[in-house]
């Protein structure tokens, strides 16, 4: 048996970290489909489902999961060197949010039978989530939601519309936040539903994007059945457990990697149109340079509060703006650079990192989803610093 | 919708003649389905309505009359510019006018007279590099960068001293999709037939200019967009366009797109008043230089004002900016016209 | 008589604008004293009263005001040329509030008596006034100002503090905005009151800058006797009057003279530092430079509406914005090149040319006073894009 | 106040010494009162705090115990140099502990414990012209910009590979007020007394990160005092800090702060773990860059934020822009040192 072969999950939280590290990265360069490197745009099902089955088959599709539910059982440290690996090597993420987001909460809200039903159908790949928070009129105030579940007998009755719904058409299996008391304030009438989607009444609809892609979708649901036993937690709660989960997206969504990817293909790009020697180029790239560097200093730091297993406060909302603002900052210079390739929808000569267009149209939506970048900022000058 | 910030450098005569120009774009130039339903097509623009274009007179409409033009300015030719940027209108109209400007100048009559008609397409083949204000002349490069090239029935290319007609099917020629559903053309060229000599700069200035009014127009039409969304939508219980946060942006805005008319409009006035080559060309750099600049800042602001909505192939403002995304360094962008306008434009001495 | 003395103000209205401008520009050459051109703060009374007085004595102290009020009486092309010509010569500019902001208020809406009092010891330097607006508590909020004026006998007594006045430190007079009615709504309780300074109750209390400069100062009222004949216009309409004047002040100061002058500061401190090589540096001046060239532009357009004698629109407010910020920028690029001299208090090497901090920190005000950014964004967005 | 963003990269026993470093500088750091009385005067510092700044240890802070110092490391002088900017503390401390790093590595045993004890104020000067980080090490040259020189009593000077040293007394020396109300002491220097070689680049790297932690010390003094203001002005019948567009640029300015404290902690924490030559400067240049940068908006967004009373010299936030503009570029400016980081760090491979 090999070193890569050898080491079960049970095994992995034994190593020290640049061992596990060196074991992880081995087995992605092995495993992970060369095609599918650093993929243009989000995969959808069809694409990354081989990739999804490898990692399951090698029991390392849920590195946060406990062992005893089927994940890996890594501590705060692994996780995050996990994750660092997979973007390393510039792996797609998989439709993940039966990984990410419904697993967790239901390990940490669901009942016993939910457990057992729920978390090996995401292991094995019969169940495919996505998550059905925002709607029409409820963006930047997801609080305000509509979508309506009444209870009738055993099961409640969904009507309401969701939007944004990342990549519902290739997803079986749903998460509402639900709105079960109408007359409660906001927040507080809010309950999270677990809704098959084959019931009768679903229609999804894609929403074709600035990219000309199909990320996102419009869920509609009319008349809905829903079984009582798929509520998750506690009637009217389902808002704080969101919540609790959404502080894990803020600092994913502070990540460094995206302007990392982001910078290495501005150099690429300057290299090929032979820019280092303009007066504007070179500077400008130095002053991204040390901002990305300075995000990673400033991640580190939130990344060691996680590490120690602590609580993040609302300052994260920090590490987002930076990001995202730098991110879309570094594609605006692509374009500059590309010149008249700046609006080719394909690569430049088929170069798959020459593709200044399509980085610049997806770094536009980062200060829009998350929340907006005036939504952090609300929260930055409200909890953070304490204004009025 | 009024969207002059002070009194625009024309005369009143001018003005006039400025405002039947707009009138008349308003057929052709309503709205941007027709740019929608021909996206991601080739040629990805209507055969008919570039004969209607020729109809109007405006493929020569800066045609001296005695070549069978219109004989108007560059501050009409912008203004009409601006009209066919509000409703992102497909048709190569800045193009084939910077074709028709050769062909006139160089004396051709056999073309001209139909590409005016709106029967030709006749598109110039100048570049063969990105980033570059100086037109290939060697007839062995491959020229790029034609916006719309698959719907081009000859190419004008300057080679040596002289202009080259060619026919397009005798050309190789690739076309590579655009954001903004249009297409950008690469040529390998035989031979063509010697059509006479003309002055290129000064042509390729005015159709800097008229792209600059181009992007003016589509500035000016995402942010009314954006405006009624501002006005309408709402989050937490409020119009969302009585956030100080969003005002404040939507202001700066307008400051972008006030200084840009300003930048156009002055270059405009200035070329047809007769400015000196170096004046006029450092003052179409400056006006260029501010539009491409202006148009993603706006195009960008529009699309976050909008949020998730912006950010969808249905709305339109996301359009605009895509627009942008290929006007905005086409005939040279930001940082190539503001070098050149400080190469041209001395500085008065100092006090 | 040669062509210069032999122009009395009567003949100047008939000569053609560019004649008109070359007898100003010979005249201004050869009667401002050079020791105070393009002196580095704003001076005192003391330092430019001779130029006070010359001008006068010319007869071109007032080139808006009407001939026989002992103006120039200049049609708008022609002020704005005049104008031009003192900031191309670098002229200081006056104690001037009793020329451009009393006297043309006084001769719109002053009685004739007022007119007859006022008017001449303003062209005979009698009078120097300052400008009484802003209190304490109401800044951006000037319409909610308290300073008191309550009517006993023939006379009202004054009580309240004003702050931010320009020069009050050198004037004999001062023009108030006073509350005349506590009950009415905050602009129709608002009266436009003239006060002699030498009135007894009144304290002058200098404010130091950050330049270190004493521009502005606190004047507090306690029981301050005035006339009631000093009242101008009507009881408790002294808003609108006031802000009919201030529409002058927002095309000021949006004029390009600031930027425009920091600029050409900006160039030789350039050449004395040796950066027109620096990757930035070339880069970033065309950028300004352009920024110049365009704000230029757009304030022709202003100034013909003003020839044309049409009112200004809400929309003015943006030349405001973009010339102080550009400003700002300018010197912000200052000190960058000025590296470590860009402390210095006094000017580089003697050379008042050579002042990057100097210009910096004057460029700082300039986004607060005249109605801040912030306010003037409001503005925009409130009655330009009709924003609600 | 609470200003850390996530967890510093300190040691929890690194984090103990430094919490009681802070702590020692709470009796001379104690606010701007004392910094404000001794401007605009020469020296324009207090030889008394200078002695009690002895007595703590603080000159010696960073030098190693077996040459009389406090032993302690670069996070401990950062942490101190970030007291010392809250409250501005204007005793060239920073200049000061350069030479005392430099007499040490020297070997020099004479002048150094009295440097050390407070009794001499040794400077160092090391440049001859404005934006450099090289040492000039002409013995003829006249040496610039040094902080607070009017009250030295000794120089230390590179002159070829050695140091020497000279007496204040002997040197024909210039001094120019700044806008802090400190100056900048202009030298012409005699022959002085070779006392031994150091390597100076690591030194100079040492004090351009205490000055970016002295600069970062006082963003957050000034941004205190402007939220606080923000939190209690009123206009228009409402607490200014309600106003969005006044949140968000305070917003702005904690990122600012934020991504210097990030900088500037690693920066020490490198150095401290004998990070590589390179590798340890490039840091320190991250730091200081960012710092020198965010000290400037930060400081002009807090006097814009103020208003009026931001532009007066009695309110304190003034005091912190001022010092700003004379830190800057002390040690190298932003755009310097970002080159030189660009210079020293090379990329990870291409992925």
């Amino acid at each position: 048996m090999n070193a890569i072969a050898g080491v079960e999950p049970q095994g992995l939280d034994l190593l020290d970290d640049e061992s596990f590290r060196m074991v992880v990265r081995r087995w992605i360069e092995a495993a992970y489909p060369a095609e599918l490197r650093n993929p243009p745009k989000r995969l959808h099902w069809a694409e990354n489902r081989p990739w999804y089955f490898k990692l399951a088959e090698k029991g390392w599709l849920c590195p946060g999961w406990p062992l005893e539910h089927g994940g890996m059982g890594l501590g705060p440290t692994k996780q995050i060197v996990f994750t660092e690996e997979l973007e390393r090597h510039g792996c797609a993420r998989c439709n993940d949010h039966g990984i990410i987001m419904l697993g967790p909460l239901v390990i940490r809200y669901g009942t016993e039978e939910q457990k057992a039903h729920f978390l090996p159908k995401i292991l094995s790949g019969e169940h495919v989530w996505c998550q059905g928070y925002s709607e029409p009129n409820s963006g930047s105030d997801l609080a305000s939601l509509r979508t309506s579940a009444i209870p009738d007998g055993d099961e409640y009755v969904v009507n309401g519309q969701k939007i944004w719904t990342t990549l519902a058409q290739d997803a079986n299996w749903i998460f509402l936040l639900v709105r079960t008391d109408a007359a409660a304030k906001k927040q507080e009438g809010i309950s999270f539903l677990l809704v098959d989607m084959t019931t009768p009444g679903i229609t999804v609809r894609p929403i074709i994007n600035l990219e000309m892609h199909d990320e996102f979708c419009e869920v509609f649901f009319d008349n809905v059945r829903v079984p009582r036993a798929n509520l998750v937690g506690q009637l009217n709660k389902g808002w704080d457990m969101a919540k609790a989960l959404l502080s894990f997206e803020r600092i994913y969504l502070g990540s460094p990697r995206q302007s990392a990817y982001a910078l290495t293909r501005l150099r690429q790009l300057a290299e090929r149109m032979n820019v280092w020697e303009e007066p504007f180029f070179a500077s400008t790239y130095a002053r991204h340079r040390c901002d990305l560097e300075d995000l990673k200093a400033l991640y580190g730091r939130y990344v060691e509060v996680l590490k120690r297993g602590q609580p993040l406060g609302a300052d994260v909302s920090q590490l987002k703006i930076i990001q995202s603002e730098l991110f879309q900052r570094i594609t605006e210079t692509m374009l500059e650079v590309a010149g008249e390739n700046a609006g080719l929808m394909e690569p430049m000569e088929g170069n798959r990192n020459l593709s200044p267009a399509g980085q610049y149209i997806q770094a536009r939506p980062s200060t829009i989803y998350g929340g907006t970048n005036e939504i952090q900022r609300n929260i930055i000058s409200k909890n953070v610093l304490g204004l009025p | 919708m009024s969207t002059e910030a002070g009194i625009a450098p024309f005369s009143e005569d001018r003005a006039e003649s400025i405002r039947m120009v707009r009138d008349s774009a308003a057929g052709i130039a309503d709205g941007v389905a027709r740019a929608r339903a021909l996206r991601f097509s080739l040629p990805g623009f209507s055969a008919d309505v570039w004969r209607q274009m020729g109809g109007l007179g405006w493929i020569g409409l800066a045609v001296p009359e005695a070549a069978g033009g219109s004989g108007l300015g560059v501050a009409e030719m912008c203004a009409l510019s601006e009209e066919l940027g509000r409703s992102l209108v497909p048709e190569p109209l800045i193009g084939a006018a910077l074709s028709a400007a050769l062909l006139a100048a160089a004396g051709e009559a056999e073309i001209l007279p139909r590409l005016l008609a709106g029967e030709a397409v006749v598109l110039t083949a100048w570049q063969d590099r990105a980033n570059t204000l100086t037109p290939c002349t060697d007839p062995s490069a491959t020229r790029r960068f034609i916006a719309m090239g698959a719907g081009a029935t000859h190419f004008l290319l300057p080679v040596g001293d002289q202009l080259q007609l060619v026919e397009a099917g005798a050309c190789e020629a690739t076309h590579e999709l655009t954001h903004d559903g249009g297409h950008l053309t690469t040529l390998r060229v035989p031979a063509g037939r010697a059509v006479g000599k003309a002055e290129i700069l000064p042509a390729l200035d005015r159709a800097a200019l008229a792209t600059a009014a181009y992007l003016l127009g589509g500035m000016e039409a995402t942010f009314a967009l954006t405006l009624d969304y501002l006005r309408t939508r709402q989050q937490f219980g409020k119009i969302i366009g009585t956030f100080q946060a969003l005002q404040h942006r939507a202001a700066d805005t307008k400051l972008h797109i006030a200084l840009c008319r300003a930048a156009v409009e002055q270059a405009a006035a200035a070329l047809d008043a007769g400015a000196g080559a170096d004046e006029g060309a450092a003052m179409v750099s400056r006006a260029k230089a501010r539009a491409s600049e202006a148009a993603m800042l706006v195009g960008q602001a529009c699309v976050q004002l909008c949020g998730g909505v912006g950010y969808t192939d249905d709305y339109d403002v996301g359009l605009y900016l895509r627009k942008a995304m290929v006007l905005a360094p086409a005939y040279g962008g930001a940082a190539l016209h503001r070098a050149r306008f400080m190469a041209l434009s001395p500085e008065a001495e100092d006090a």
